[in-house]
């Protein structure tokens, strides 16, 4: 990976109330490239998904950090990493099918097909009590 | 509470206004719960036309309240979905149990 | 100083393109207090004029870390510390006096009055050679 | 660019548009010194009804315009100032050098 045009460091807590926050930041910057207004809902809609397992999944009732980098790379390249140091996931390819979740209640399970659905790439790093990572990748157009 | 819920005839029509994530998304199960077991409808209608933003928590959502309806015997309708949020919706193929109605001039959600 | 109900860090480059990015992202972390429009102006507008300054004086024409850090404090009270790693300010009362600038060009001279204005509290830390520090304070009320 | 420039009888009229700030306002100062040496008017006059945002670097680019325009011997006046914009430009003293007028209809700077 080549280094970024441009790249910034988000640190947060994981209180629910920051769900929104983190997708607004990310936007607000992801959008120094002219994308269309779909391209950055994609990118909020998957930032929302990833930040939301740290919270519900990663961290659960304990409040810990979420760590976000974002940067944009040439040819319009935008890469997110969300990281959590929380549980962790023991089996990641049976957590990534679709509909599948650990969690009862309202749980889709459908966090990373929407992450997988509205992004180019998709890496999940996790290691038990350890923590999780997730990369998004995305190429966007230029606006027309 | 950005919500709305109000009979329309023999149906229930719960109006989500604003951003559904895992945060909101408490608030307004609560809310839609304590109005379907208030009204008891045959019918829930939910109405997304005035929603800005929603991730899969929207869907958990659609699948908690259809579980619900269902023990009282009702149905479950969805309209104002926008292009993206029924994007979102049948990743659970939600269409199969429930009744989706127009919602492309939901212009709010970005497409 | 008692711990915050909610905090978040921000790390940025001093590319100017930024200034925009990070009085945004402030703000939509600050706005969790429902707070007047104008509050939030008020935030946006000093948050704007310390990361400028760490762009423009502090580091120049050199890119370094500009680090933010903005928590929420009982009583509504909004702390906001904007630091950098750049060349610091050797006179420090005499910075802040209005209308003085070290650049010539287009620099009003206004940036730590504006802050002043802008909020109940502003404090300077600076070491020449190694960086200036910058934590604005403001107690929002609650909108009505 | 965020800025249009018209002559309107003697005056240049420059409407600025979006956010002023450091960044922003090295292309404006550019575009407006190019207007000023091309149409030659006595009164620069400019707009900022349709601006969303301004710091100090918006006090900069008025006072370096206001030295390019006596530079010519014209005068500078400033409409459409919100009140918070205005309470910026006053720190400098710039309501000794510059006509200002009306203004506290830009609903668009959130007071
Ligand atoms: N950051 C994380 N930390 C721990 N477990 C996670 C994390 N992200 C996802 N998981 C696991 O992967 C499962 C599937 O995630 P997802 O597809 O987003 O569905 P959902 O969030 O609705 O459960 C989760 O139920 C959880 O077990
Ligand atoms: N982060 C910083 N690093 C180094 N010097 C600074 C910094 N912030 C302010 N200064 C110094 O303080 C002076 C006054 O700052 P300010 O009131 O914001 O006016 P201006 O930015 O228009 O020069 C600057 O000209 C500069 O010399």
């Amino acid at each position: 990976m080549l280094k970024p045009q441009n790249e910034m460091k988000l640190i947060l807590k994981s209180h629910s109330v920051n769900e929104g926050f983190a997708r607004v930041a990310v936007s607000a910057f992801a959008a120094q490239i002219d994308m269309t207004l779909e391209e950055l809902s994609d990118i909020k809609t998957a930032v929302s998904e990833a930040v939301t397992n740290s919270i519900v999944h990663g961290y659960g009732r304990k409040i810990g950090n979420i760590y976000i980098t974002c940067g944009i790379y040439d040819n319009n390249l935008i890469r997110i990493k969300i990281r959590d140091n929380g549980c962790g996931i023991e089996d990641i390819k049976k957590a990534m099918e679709p509909m599948y979740s650990s969690l009862g209640g309202d749980r889709a399970g459908l966090g990373f097909s929407v992450m997988e659905c509205f992004t180019d790439k998709l890496k999940v790093y996790s290691k038990p009590g350890k923590g999780t990572s997730v990369i998004l990748e995305k190429r966007v157009s230029i606006k027309c | 509470m950005p919500l709305t819920v109000k009979k329309q005839g023999e149906k229930l029509v719960a109006s989500i206004r604003g951003d559904i994530d895992h945060h909101s998304a408490l608030a307004l199960r609560n809310a839609i719960d304590e109005a379907i077991s208030r009204f008891r409808s045959k019918t829930l209608v939910l109405d997304f036309s005035e929603v800005t933003f929603m991730d899969s928590s929207g869907v958990g959502l659609v699948l908690g309240r259809y579980r619900n309806i269902c023990a009282y015997g009702g149905e479950l309708e969805l309209r104002g979905l926008s292009l993206r949020h029924m994007k979102i919706m049948k990743l659970s193929g939600i269409e199969k149990i429930a009744k989706i109605k127009g919602g492309e001039e939901n212009v709010k959600a970005a497409k």
